[in-house]
């Protein structure tokens, strides 16, 4: 079977569970076929798929909330949550003092429009106190947010960890010691994010490739926690442009705070728990004033999962 | 009269017919409406949207229109240079040819970071975007001006300037609006450009963050308003140029009709 | 005999001294002028010299091609020589040192200006006219480019376009352009060929007056011997290309000249001996 | 020979300056890398990361130039309609300066939806955008030719597409040449936005991976061989329109010199 | 007396019958033209009536600016008549009943293309011509274009581009270019003005030769009366603008006619006759 996959971003290291099943043949050992394209945002993710020009790809579970509640049975499904915690963080510079939520009052904050940190913001202001009226907000493009920060047109910046740290730090900064993370999930919003969707075609029509292509991945997946080394080969093999040394800090970033969560270790890798996933239903609605609550079972099927003992998640820095 | 009102006519019918055909395509061959809306849809958005919409219509037409205007100013002057020396020529060409194929996208950032977000960039981009289009064509039409025509002032002792004002100029005119209808689509398409990459107000920013909430539509209506606009815009420079440069199109309004 | 040498300096510059007027008006020597190179080379003319003095009413006749419209684009320095000089006012042609009137072969009329326009243009360009341009190009610049579009019978184009001008009607103006800013050097190339025998001599005539009046230096390219006759003081005749000059003669008839004149015996005999003086050319 | 060795050596000279320009001005207003790299960091980057980078120029390359001949087809053919009919004149002008108003970012993912990332959409990318400019110079290069010209065929009884062929076409050409130089600037810019926000491959993709890594040494790397490219294609047109339209130019390469 | 009416039909189309002949080559029927409207109104032709049979040689002389090109281009179709008809071999004009061949006053040469490309595009739109034109564009047709250019004088130049030519070398190719494709009607705008009077008898004679082997019909505007007297059968004068045909004379002289006749007294006397009664009509 051609599956056609799209990737959230350009080429990272934290893409290596679905590059090292493609470099290592898992894909093909399930009889499917497997093209992977480099992608334009995780959100796009879910457009690109409901668009039918995919049928399957690394994207955020929010995008599939946000969509299923316009267009109940269009979106895609997520078949296997990677990154059980959400990489939606503010970030300020310690000399904004920015220390709490309620210091956001009276600083100017930017991002990118539309993307999850960005609408969920007042989610974030309202569980939090703040003022939303006396925040000023910029629009700038992602790659805008670091440079523009540190040279002090705006105080902080709506980011995804993952991405920002290293921005960061390929602009000289110290993220840890010079700027202050506001990380959404230790401020009332654990929602999930990245994860393996396929579209709905895809679902119904061919089931036994949905598993074929989650079994794949979650054995990938598994190595990878084990063995960066190979991953980092497999990234480089996909795309010889990125930085392995970077891309490898990336992957290891993504598994020890995106992926590793102790939920995890409860109920396996790829698989969710349905009251969280409700409540970041309702977070989400309320970010982005959707007119429909989407059930779970619309959004998650857990249908296609190895068994959990497969799934035993492990993270081993080497 | 009739055969220009037959040709009004047939060209508004046309027209609409093509967005006719693109409303029935769409409900024909079931395309969805995240992949390209209907007509119908976009007219809908544009109409309920319109008074949120206006603010940030002024703001792109506001910066295109800066933009553009130095653009031109620019343009002509780097086109007369061109058109002209030699050296400019050499010298010019080249750079302005490698400038150009660079996607303003990655130019616009390093605008944000010198100039702060917002209009200025935008104003920028306008500009940067438009001037080639203008050079070429101005040089061209002061490179294939007949050199009878510019006998008849060398004789009489003109300086280069007067004969770049009194034969050069005049001669490419032609060519100058040519360029103007390009130049002020690609104006358009700068400031909107700069608008989605760093900016709070301006249709750019509107399909910025429509597209990211997947109101497909709104995206649309945008693109549709921009597409006004520059028709708009165009027409402006049609009569314009039909009362400049009547003499070059003299007799058949267009060349086999 | 040369009449040219004893004509007085116009009124209009009355500063020019005996020693400005003693300089030629216009001198060529041994100017070539050669088009391309290596085996496309086309001669267009082989070295020549020629003199005219302020005043002189030159006619040049010559077969087609022979170089003709090079001379005059020589001497506006249109073209520069490929050897020899070319001397104007007694400095090199670039410097424009005379105040140079053209009428183009080909009528070359801008043509995104109206008739009215293109006449007054040298009025634009040319000093002292064009310090008060803008003042006068409504008032006396105006009635004085109507004044002589009258003259040529085409007072009521001024308004109209170039390419709503028939042939003649062209030439005509082609000719008042040449006109306008009462130059010092008048040079003209075939200025009256598209026109009717009447129009023409009504031209001659007009033409006569206004040298007579002002004597600014004329060089008139002609194919006609009877306009050349009737017009000029002194006539030279071309060969074939590479055009050489072979004959300079002046014309001893006694200015102003009535156009009956040239129906009388001793012009068509001198005609007819310009006329034996270039088959003979031709032939051999 | 001599004149033409001192302009070619004062462009070259002047052009090195302007690099060199760069260069001082980066380091005395201490910019940093970041926001502008010098030329000679620029150059390194180029050529340690030269291996790497070239099947990607061979691919940005690639698109281009398949579009970009598209888009010549297109844009002459649609050209020659608007030129040469009134009707055609009133409806395609419109639609076509409306869609050019259209930023071509907003396109590439509808051409992503339809046919999927990669080359195709780069190469669909590349043609709409050099459409454009083709068709005004086109039109109005057979717009202002001279009726008398036409006349010349008119009496033999040519029919209307001889004409075109034998008057319209020929005298349009430096037209045509004008608008080439700016299309294949716009094709190169339209392949490399469509490789930003679709393809594993390309200039365009090098830059945006670079430029999300903060590479920014590398974009600018991008960004040089994209206009080295421009300038290349721009030579060979300029050749061929020498020889093509000399007849334009005659006499004096450039006008007033 | 006009002579045309029985010349034999040409060798090169023998399925023409007597019922072709019988209508006439041209006529306009109360043609006028009027260019603009309103108060710009140029009336360029008042209704004219005007008959030619094929083989007619006919010499159209007028003041500058009456509309003689204005019935050419009627004739060629390049206008429409505003009011009246305009038949060519007994067809509308746009029928393009006969093969046209038409010298423009103004040598509109494309500038792209080189004489030699000039002069053969009429071989490249007429029938039967085209039809072959790819296979003998560089055989017969060169050399038949080479031929004519040679009987020019201009057999130098096939390469070369209009910009590179003299004026009269210039028209003397626009006359190449009217005669290659052989027309059936030839209109000739004032097709020997920029040359000398020497080079002029040449293509006279050469025209004179071409229209007795062939007989098409011409139609020659001039406004040299020797040369209408030479060449043509027929004289037509024209009035001052807006045009009226005031005289239609035929010329009695049998043809072949020989160059030296312009200067028999006969000869001279209907030219002065011609002459007299232009003036006549200019003075009223
Ligand atoms: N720009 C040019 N390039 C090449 N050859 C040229 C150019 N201009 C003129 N010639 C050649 O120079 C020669 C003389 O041309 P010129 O125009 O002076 O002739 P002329 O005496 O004015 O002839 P005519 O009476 O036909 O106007 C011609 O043979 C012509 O072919
Ligand atoms: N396109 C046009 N628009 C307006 N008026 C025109 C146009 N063409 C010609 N005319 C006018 O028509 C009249 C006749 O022109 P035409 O060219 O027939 O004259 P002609 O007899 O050929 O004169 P000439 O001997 O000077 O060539 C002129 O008065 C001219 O101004
Ligand atoms: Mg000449
Ligand atoms: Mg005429």
């Amino acid at each position: 079977t051609d599956i056609r996959f799209t990737l959230g971003w350009k080429t990272q290291g934290s893409d290596a569970p679905f590059l090292l099943a493609l470099h290592k043949g898992y894909f093909e050992d399930e009889g499917l076929n497997v093209t992977i394209d480099q992608g334009e945002g995780s959100a796009a993710t879910v457009t690109r798929i409901m668009g039918g020009a995919y049928d399957a790809g690394f994207g955020d579970i929010n995008a599939i909330i946000q969509n299923a509640a316009a267009r109940p049975g269009e979106a895609p499904v997520m078949v296997y949550q990677l990154w059980n915690r959400p990489p939606f963080a503010i970030v300020t510079p310690k000399t904004a003092g920015i220390e709490a939520p309620s210091d956001f009052e009276g600083k100017t904050l930017g991002g990118a429009q539309g993307t999850p940190t960005t609408r969920l913001f007042p989610v974030f202001a309202e569980l939090n106190g703040v003022d939303l009226g006396k925040v000023a907000q910029e629009n700038m493009a992602p790659n805008l947010q670091e440079p523009m920060m540190i040279r002090g047109d705006i105080d902080g910046a709506f980011v995804f960890t993952s991405t920002s740290w290293f921005n960061l730090i390929a602009n000289r900064q110290d993220p840890a010691k010079d700027f202050n993370w506001f990380n959404f999930e230790d401020y009332g919003m654990d929602l999930y994010s990245n994860g393996l969707m396929v579209s709905r075609a895809l679902l119904t029509e061919n089931p036994e490739a949905v598993a074929g292509l989650v079994r794949a991945v979650n054995k990938a997946t598994m190595e990878v926690a084990a063995n960066q080394d190979s991953s980092v080969e497999a990234i480089m093999a996909f795309d010889n442009l990125v930085d392995p040394e970077l891309e490898r800090a990336r992957l290891e970033f993504a598994l020890t705070n995106l992926m590793n969560a102790p939920e995890v270790n409860e109920i396996g890798m790829g698989d969710l728990v349905d009251e969280r996933l409700t409540r970041s239903i309702e977070i989400v609605a309320k970010g982005y004033e959707l007119d429909r609550l989407p059930e779970a079972s619309e959004i998650f099927d857990r249908s296609f999962l190895p068994p959990a003992e497969e799934r035993s998640f492990e993270v081993t820095i080497n | 009269m009739t055969d220009t009102q037959r040709i009004r006519f047939l060209s508004t019918s046309l027209i609409v017919g093509f967005f006719l055909a693109w409303e029935v395509l769409c409900i024909l061959l079931n395309v969805s409406d995240l992949v390209l809306p209907r007509p119908s849809e976009i007219l809908v958005t544009m109409w309920t949207r319109f008074p949120v919409l206006w603010p940030h219509i002024l703001q792109t037409l506001y910066s295109t229109l800066v933009g553009f205007s130095l653009g031109v100013v620019i343009g002509v002057t780097l086109g007369v240079l061109v058109g002209t020396s030699k050296i400019a020529y050499a010298v010019a060409y080249p750079l302005l040819v490698g400038f150009s194929s660079i996607p303003k996208v990655a130019v616009v950032p390093i605008f944000v970071l010198w100039f702060g977000s917002g209009t200025t960039p935008a104003v920028l981009t306008a500009m940067v975007i438009c001037v080639f289009p203008i050079v070429v064509n101005i040089a061209t039409g002061l490179a294939t001006t007949e050199p009878e025509l510019e006998d008849v002032l060398k004789t009489l002792g003109a300086s280069k300037t007067e004969i770049l004002w009194n034969v050069g100029l005049p001669r490419a005119m032609p060519y100058f609006f040519a360029s103007l209808k390009v130049a002020i689509t690609l104006s358009f398409v700068g400031a909107v450009l700069s608008e989605t990459v760093a900016s709070n107000m301006g249709i750019g920013n509107v399909m910025m963050t429509a597209s990211s909430n997947f109101q497909v539509s709104l995206v649309f209506a945008g693109l549709i308003i921009l597409a006004l606009m520059g028709v708009a815009l165009y027409a402006v420079f049609s009569l314009l140029e039909r009362r400049v440069t009547g003499w070059a199109t003299r007799g058949n309004d267009i060349a086999v009709t | 005999m040369n009449m040219s040498s004893n004509i007085p300096a116009r009124d209009a510059q009355p500063v020019q001294t005996a020693s400005v007027h003693s300089r030629p008006a216009l001198e060529l020597q041994n100017a070539s002028v050669v088009f391309g190179s290596g085996a496309n080379a086309v001669t267009a003319l082989t070295p020549t010299n020629l003199k005219m003095e302020r005043g002189d009413f030159l006619a040049l006749v010559g077969p087609s091609g022979c170089g003709k419209s090079t001379i005059l684009k020589l001497v506006s320095n249109l073209l520069q020589p490929s050897e020899g000089l070319v001397l104007v006012g007694g400095k090199e042609a670039r410097a424009k040192e005379l105040r140079i009137g053209m009428a183009f072969q080909n009528p070359t009329m801008l043509p995104w200006l109206t008739i009215e326009q293109n006449v007054m243009m040298p009025l634009k360009i040319v000093s002292p006219f064009k310090e008060t341009y803008r003042q006068d190009k409504t008032g006396a610049f105006r009635d004085r480019v109507h004044a002589l579009l009258a003259q040529v019978g085409l007072k009521d184009f001024a308004q109209h376009y170039p390419w709503q001008l028939s042939g003649g009607m062209l030439q005509r103006s082609n000719l008042c352009r040449a006109l306008v800013h009462e130059p010092d050097l008048l040079l003209l190339d075939e200025p009256f060929g598209a026109l009717d025998q009447f129009t023409r001599e009504e031209l001659w005539q007009i033409m006569q007056d206004l040298y007579l009046d002002r004597k600014p230096t004329v060089l008139l390219v002609t194919h006609d011997l009877r306009e050349a006759g009737y017009l000029a003081n002194r006539i030279c005749v071309m060969s074939a290309r590479p055009g050489r000059i072979i004959s300079d003669e002046p014309v001893n008839i006694p200015q102003p000249r009535d156009i009956g004149m040239i129906y009388s015996p001793a012009f068509v005999e001198m005609t007819q001996n310009l006329r034996e003086l270039i088959a003979q050319v031709r032939s051999t």
